[in-house]
């Protein structure tokens, strides 16, 4: 069984919120390093050689997103970090925010070092009001202690973190319509061109990163990016917190690896299945990302390129885990709701599509579907993907959609039968 | 489209490549428009060329070269691009779109006014399905909202293109209209107690690309395919916007601006748009009357040409009795330039120097909205309609009736005279005891005073130029058929002048088109004119002047006599 | 008209503006602190002088206002109790927990229980996957685990809270 | 127009006809001779076989398809289907309808104010009735039509509107057509 490494949290119930805690547990001696002998082109390298990829879903390279800043010595410059974290199953970057919260806050340090940055803004969901008051009272401390102000540890940087309450939408994960909730709008995306790195919050270069992300700054650069590559796989470097959520023994976050088998995951760390229950359904990064069967789950390992290869992907590693009571059918009637709450209504594809979708899926639980239904669900996933401003739709589209791909027996039955054939055993949605 | 194409400069000319065919465009600018301009049709519903680029109603996806597609809209152009409108990839993303759009769409389209003119019922037959796959009950929503004073509003039919609501934040700058809500609930609305009211809120009715923002004034009213359509130029005051009147049996039943970058882009004000009942209301005058002692209380109506002899038997026996400099004449901006040229000509033809157009002017309002309420004011000044030498300005000329000066007053177009002048000098000009002699289109205050009353026409009844108020010469059509044996102001003018001159006035037929000519000879600025050179567009002042003919060698006389056009 | 805004309530809102380049960012924060001064929601009143003092239409104000779900434009419970309905969570019983908390309330989402006291609503997940089913009281608290039983306690807790309160308001009033 | 003569060969087209059409007039005299004394017969023993109608003071039942005057569809309500969408105006290919189109509080909100058919320009051609999205107007099979004067013969939409269960055997006919 691999071990729980604690690169980002405090283990068992530790809580290191107080500035006191984090600086006995080396807190703060990455941002030393940095600051006091580091260029900031250093840092930059160092970060990009270690392979840290955005834990925030997407999984693109850190340090070349950084490198995407322009070099025109144009001022102001903002970090936007993105602590918006509301896809479904994901509760990591809470984690973070209510026991490790001057991680982040050197982590953003660090990173405003790096590149020259201004000030930076959590943009935080609304929802978590108790991770909220604590990282407020963290970058208190921090501001106090002068880690973040003016002239920080002589180094001669102004620089300042600002933490910003959304208001229950998850569009706001979005980057850019995380931005445009920021500037005090509605969050809807933006088209791109121009991208964020250019033109971001008040039409500044920003660079906006996940919360985890961020976290990993402080010890790679503390400990070097050789050491970071070595823990994890070749393409996948570093740990994750994983949230394991569902139907098992011990739902929860455990910070492993990337590359730990899924098996390994549910099994070991989180406990198993309930007793007599066996697997049905696993989503492996977030209802965004298609879901794997049962078989599938358990051949694969928790890293981008081997998810990728099945037909899934990491995410924001929040695993979802549906043992043999569950009707799929449910769980997709589950997401596509989510989905259809939650779209921003800008373009055609995703605002009419996801209640399209939901509709659709009802009528199959409901036992009024078609089996050209099942082929229209289908067709309707495929005009949505890869057809609009941001991701939202192709989230929404492969969510459920990848339900009626890989359970399509299932839809069938519910087809065939004119109901549920799970009724009064399976969970209700 | 405004002129261009062939003549197009371009600053960093790029060559791409649309469907296989080549076309040069400037680097940078939008594929969308691009295509557009050349011709090639791409489907869109949220892009306006007016408006900022919004890329979310997905419609315009190309093949560009890119994995995805593209939005054509928010594709710059850059060298060596090749794009493919019409593979099977974009038409199943357009298909996509269509479908989606349409699954929560009413099929009220009988009852819809946009119908005939709607993009979302033209691009379903060229892009959509022909069936439909869902047969679960439509969103519902507010229908007929009276969103504002002058617009209806249908949430239903919406497919928030949001092309209103960057009208009201770009153009009128009012800021009525945004989307509220999110999701498929997402619909557009006013803020409380605000409602979408400002001086051009029709114009969201003309780019609402379906029928879910209407004009209160057309709603119901008639079917689109039944009208016949004229360009011809607004009236309402001297912008000269460029519109078109839609008519149907002889009536106006709407005015809709069309696109002119020169002068309103492709906007107009809701007074404008608004300001067409006179010319076909109660108030229209259709009958000659001439007023002699012995009328006691009835109206005596004469045949037209029988008014005509009797107000040039007035005009003639004033100027022999008291001097032609005891004849006022007050002439109209309503008119056209070449009307106005005839009543120059009249007015010689008298041979009193006191000739003036009152103007009625108002606010201005730094957009569309001019200060000169007539369309023609420019074009009275440069058609010569100004006092002559030592002669009386329009309220000269009503101090002078009121002095007993002025014998005879003739006056054009009361209306305006009226909204122009003082009220209490009109008022004294009147008891002064001078004979009114009166060429009306529409009942006004002075009709019931005048001894002659000759009927005139409407700006929709002419053929003709107005001048705007930067010396732009637009065109205006006839799209009304006038009244049977009624003449327009500028034939009534000739024969006028006709009489005075004691010729035959049934010879004296006014042309516009070659009164055009005559004003293009004798007039600066107007050189080159011709109803064909001003197009539909118009041609500012000086700028259809033929270039300067080359030295002619082959002349026998080795010269061009140097003679000014 | 008397302005509706406490000046306490504006002043909060001022202090913000400093974090931000423009004043237009404070919106959201805005919006947040007049529905904890408004007892969870936004009175009509009180948008067009967060807009004044913010330097925007109102209409600007409104969009935001209808977009974002923990804003409400209507009256709420005092107590708005919302259970998270989303995948997780209905894995282990949220359903079954939300219709127990309706029969309890006597109150389906979008009532109000006629002492102006509680309300219910389902909400979309609240990162709390880990601890399903989660119970979120008025924005702020959240309580994981819970299961149906414990909600008759978690009730009386709440009742109990509102009545400290309104003792205490008696007390100051 | 100057008339032109031409002389027909009669001759000929006996000759080409030849004995064959003898043959042919014969057997048809025989078939009318034949119904003639059967219809004799049969009105002496008091038991008629007769075919003719004896319009008007009999009528035959014309069967669906049969197209008369167009008509418009009344609702139970007493209100009349049409919304005025004018399809059936400018399908008209003789301009005999015309419609003012109004608004009403009612659910579907605009009618008619004015429906107006001018009976002595119609050809009965249907076109109107394929037009209408709305079942609104229909072929029904009236036919007695003819008026003394031209103004009556312009029908306004009290005269045209006809309850709709007096119609239905046409709007089966039409759905019908629809499916096909």
């Amino acid at each position: 069984m691999t071990e729980e490494l604690r690169l980002l949290l405090p283990s068992g119930d530790e809580n290191w919120s107080s500035l006191a805690d984090y600086e006995s547990n080396d807190g703060y001696a990455a941002a030393k390093k940095a600051l006091q002998s580091m260029k900031p082109e250093d840092v930059l390298e160092e970060v990009k050689a270690s392979g840290l990829r955005g834990r925030g879903g997407a999984g693109f390279s850190t340090g070349m997103k950084w490198s995407f800043l322009p070099k025109d010595g144009r001022r102001p410059r903002y970090i936007a970090c993105n602590a918006d974290e509301s896809e479904p199953g994901t509760f990591k970057d809470r984690q973070i925010l209510e026991r490790n919260p001057h991680k982040l806050i050197e982590g953003l340090l660090i990173a405003a070092w790096a590149n020259t940055i201004d000030a930076a803004y959590v943009y935080m969901r609304g929802e978590y009001r108790g991770p909220y008051e604590n990282l407020v009272t963290a970058v208190d401390e921090a501001r106090a202690a002068g880690y973040l102000g003016k002239n920080i540890l002589g180094s001669g940087m102004d620089f300042d973190v600002y933490v910003h309450r959304g208001a229950g939408a998850y569009i706001c994960g979005e980057e850019t319509g995380l931005m445009e909730s920021l500037e005090g709008r509605k969050g809807q995306p933006r088209k791109r061109p121009p991208f964020p790195a250019v033109s971001g919050l008040w039409k500044q270069p920003t660079v906006i990163n996940n919360v985890e992300s961020m976290a990993h700054v402080p010890h790679i650069v503390l400990k070097g990016s050789e050491w970071f590559k070595a823990i994890g796989k070749e393409k996948s470097t570093g740990t994750t917190i994983f949230g394991v959520s569902g139907q098992v023994m011990k739902p929860g976050t455990y910070e492993l690896p990337l590359g730990v088998p899924l098996r390994e995951i549910i099994f070991e760390h989180a406990g198993g299945l309930r007793p007599g229950r066996s697997l049905k359904a696993v989503i492996p990064g977030g209802v965004s990302m298609p879901v794997l069967t049962a078989d599938m789950a358990m051949e694969v390992d928790m890293d981008h390129d081997t998810l990728q290869k099945a037909g899934t992907l990491l995410g924001t590693g929040a695993i979802i885990v549906m043992d043999d009571t569950s009707c799929v059918v449910r769980a997709a009637i589950a997401i596509a709701r989510f989905f259809r709450h939650e779209s921003c209504g800008q373009c055609t594809q995703c605002r009419e599509g996801t209640g399209w979708l939901h509709k659709l899926m009802k009528s199959v639980e409901a036992g009024t579907a078609t089996l050209e239904d099942l082929d229209t669900i289908d067709e309707i996933t495929s005009f949505m993907e890869g057809h609009t401003i941001c991701a939202l739709s192709d989230a929404a589209a492969w969510g459920s959609g990848w339900f009626v791909r890989r359970f399509r027996s299932d839809f069938e039955a519910h087809v065939h039968q004119g109901g549920c054939p799970f009724e009064g055993t399976s969970f209700e949605i | 489209m405004p002129d261009g194409g062939a003549g197009q400069k371009f600053e960093n000319p790029v060559t791409i490549t649309i469907d296989g065919r080549e076309i040069v465009a400037e680097q940078g600018d939008m594929l969308l428009q691009v295509a557009l301009d050349n011709g090639i049709e791409i489907p869109h519903y949220c892009y306006h060329p007016k408006l900022s680029i919004d890329g979310s109603c997905r419609m315009c996806q190309v093949k560009t070269g890119a994995p995805k597609l593209a939005i054509a809209c928010n594709t710059p152009v850059a060298d060596g691009m090749e794009v493919d409108t019409q593979s099977e990839e974009v038409a199943k993303a357009r298909r996509g779109v269509m479908e989606l759009l349409l699954i929560n769409h009413p099929l009220d389209c009988p009852i819809c006014d946009q119908a005939g003119e709607c993009y979302l019922q033209d691009y379903s037959y060229g892009y959509g399905r022909a069936d439909a796959r869902t047969t679960s009950p439509r969103r519902k929503g507010v229908k007929r909202h009276p969103i504002g004073p002058r617009v209806v509003f249908d949430q239903e039919r919406c497919i928030l293109c949001r092309r209103c609501v960057r009208f009201t934040s770009e153009i009128s700058k009012t800021n009525e209209l945004r989307v509220f809500g999110i999701g498929d609930h997402s619909h557009i609305g006013t803020a409380p107690d605000a409602p979408l009211d400002n001086d051009y809120s029709i114009n969201t009715a003309d780019i609402c690309p379906v029928g879910a923002l209407l004009s209160s004034d057309f709603h119901h009213k008639r079917r689109v395919w039944f009208l016949e359509e004229t360009q011809t130029v607004c009236p309402s005051c001297s912008k000269g916007c460029n519109v078109k009147v839609g008519m149907f049996k002889n009536e106006i039943q709407r005015l809709v601006p069309r696109r002119n970058d020169e002068v309103n882009e492709t906007w107009m004000c809701d007074h404008g748009r608004l300001h067409y009942a006179f010319a076909q209301d109660e108030t229209r005058l259709r009958d000659a009357v001439v007023r002699g002692e012995s009328s006691n209380g009835t109206v005596p109506v004469v045949p037209l040409d029988k008014a005509l002899e009797d107000a040039a038997g007035r005009i003639k026996s004033t100027a022999d009795e008291h001097g032609a400099a005891a004849v006022g004449i007050l002439g109209s901006g309503a008119l056209t330039n070449e009307e106005l040229y005839q009543l120059a000509a009249f007015a010689r033809a008298v041979g009193t120097p006191n000739v003036d157009v009152p103007v009625p002017t108002g606010e201005a309002d730094g957009f569309l909205i001019q200060a000169e309420k007539v369309a023609n004011a420019r074009g009275a000044r440069e058609m010569g309609v100004v006092p002559g030498d030592g002669g009386k300005d329009a309220s000269g000329i009503l101090a002078g009736a009121a002095a007993g000066d002025i014998k005879l007053l003739y006056v054009v177009d009361a209306r305006s005279l009226l909204a122009a002048s003082d009220a209490e000098a009109v008022q004294a000009a009147l008891d002064g005891g001078a004979t009114l002699i009166l060429q009306d289109a529409n009942v006004s205050e002075l009709t019931d005073k005048a001894a002659v009353l000759l009927p005139g026409q409407v700006w929709v009844e002419k053929d003709g130029t107005f001048t705007n108020h930067e010396g732009r010469v637009q065109r205006i059509r006839r799209a009304m058929t006038p009244a049977e044996g009624s003449y327009c102001d500028g034939g009534i003018f000739t024969r006028l002048s006709a009489l005075l001159a004691g010729t035959d006035p049934s010879a004296a037929r006014f042309d516009a088109r070659a009164t055009l000519a005559e004003i293009a000879e004798k007039i600066d600025g107007y050189a080159g004119m011709t109803f064909e050179r001003l197009g539909s567009l118009g041609v500012k002042l000086g700028d259809a002047a033929p270039a300067p003919a080359p030295a002619e060698p082959e002349s026998e006389e080795g010269s061009a006599p140097a003679e000014p056009a | 008209m008397a302005p509706v805004l406490p000046e306490a309530l504006r002043e909060r809102i001022v202090a913000e503006f400093p974090k931000y380049p423009e004043k237009r960012a404070v919106l959201l924060t805005a919006l947040h602190f007049t529905q904890e001064t408004f007892e969870g929601w936004i009175p009509k009143e009180t948008v067009p002088e967060i807009a004044a003092l913010l330097e925007l239409e109102p209409i600007e104000v409104w969009e935001v206002v209808y977009f974002y779900a923990m804003f409400n434009s209507e009256p709420v419970g005092r107590c708005h109790v919302r259970v998270c309905t989303n995948l997780s969570c209905c894995l282990r019983g949220a359903r079954p927990l939300m219709r127990r908390l309706e029969e309890l309330l006597g109150v389906r989402p979008g009532e109000v229980t006629e002492d102006g006291r509680f309300s219910v609503g389902e909400v979309e997940c609240l990162g709390s996957c880990g601890t399903a089913p989660v119970v979120q009281i008025n924005n702020e608290v959240y309580r994981e685990n819970v299961g149906i039983d414990d909600l008759p306690g978690l009730l009386d807790e709440l009742r109990q809270r509102l009545d400290a309160r309104d003792a205490e308001g008696e007390s100051e009033g | 127009m100057a008339v032109r003569v031409v002389k027909v060969d009669r001759e000929g087209l006996a000759k080409a006809a030849g004995p064959l059409s003898a043959r042919a007039i014969a057997t048809g005299l025989s078939i009318t001779a034949r119904h003639f004394f059967r219809n004799l017969w049969g009105w002496i023993v008091g038991k008629p076989t007769i075919a003719t109608v004896m319009y008007p003071e009999e009528d035959v039942v014309k069967p669906p398809a049969f197209r008369g005057m167009p008509v418009l569809v009344e609702m139970d309500n007493g209100k009349e289907r049409c919304v005025a969408c004018g399809l059936c105006e400018w399908a008209c290919p003789v301009d005999c309808i015309s419609i003012t189109p109004d608004e009403t509080e009612d659910a579907i909100e605009r009618y008619p104010q004015v429906f107006d058919i001018d009976m002595g320009r119609c050809m009965y051609c249907g076109l109107c009735e394929e037009a209408c999205p709305e079942e609104a107007i229909v072929m029904s099979d009236r036919v007695e039509i003819a008026a003394f004067s031209r103004a009556a013969t312009l029908w306004h939409k009290d005269d045209l509107l006809v309850p709709v269960d007096r119609l239905a055997r046409r709007l089966e006919y039409v759905r019908r057509g629809y499916e096909r």
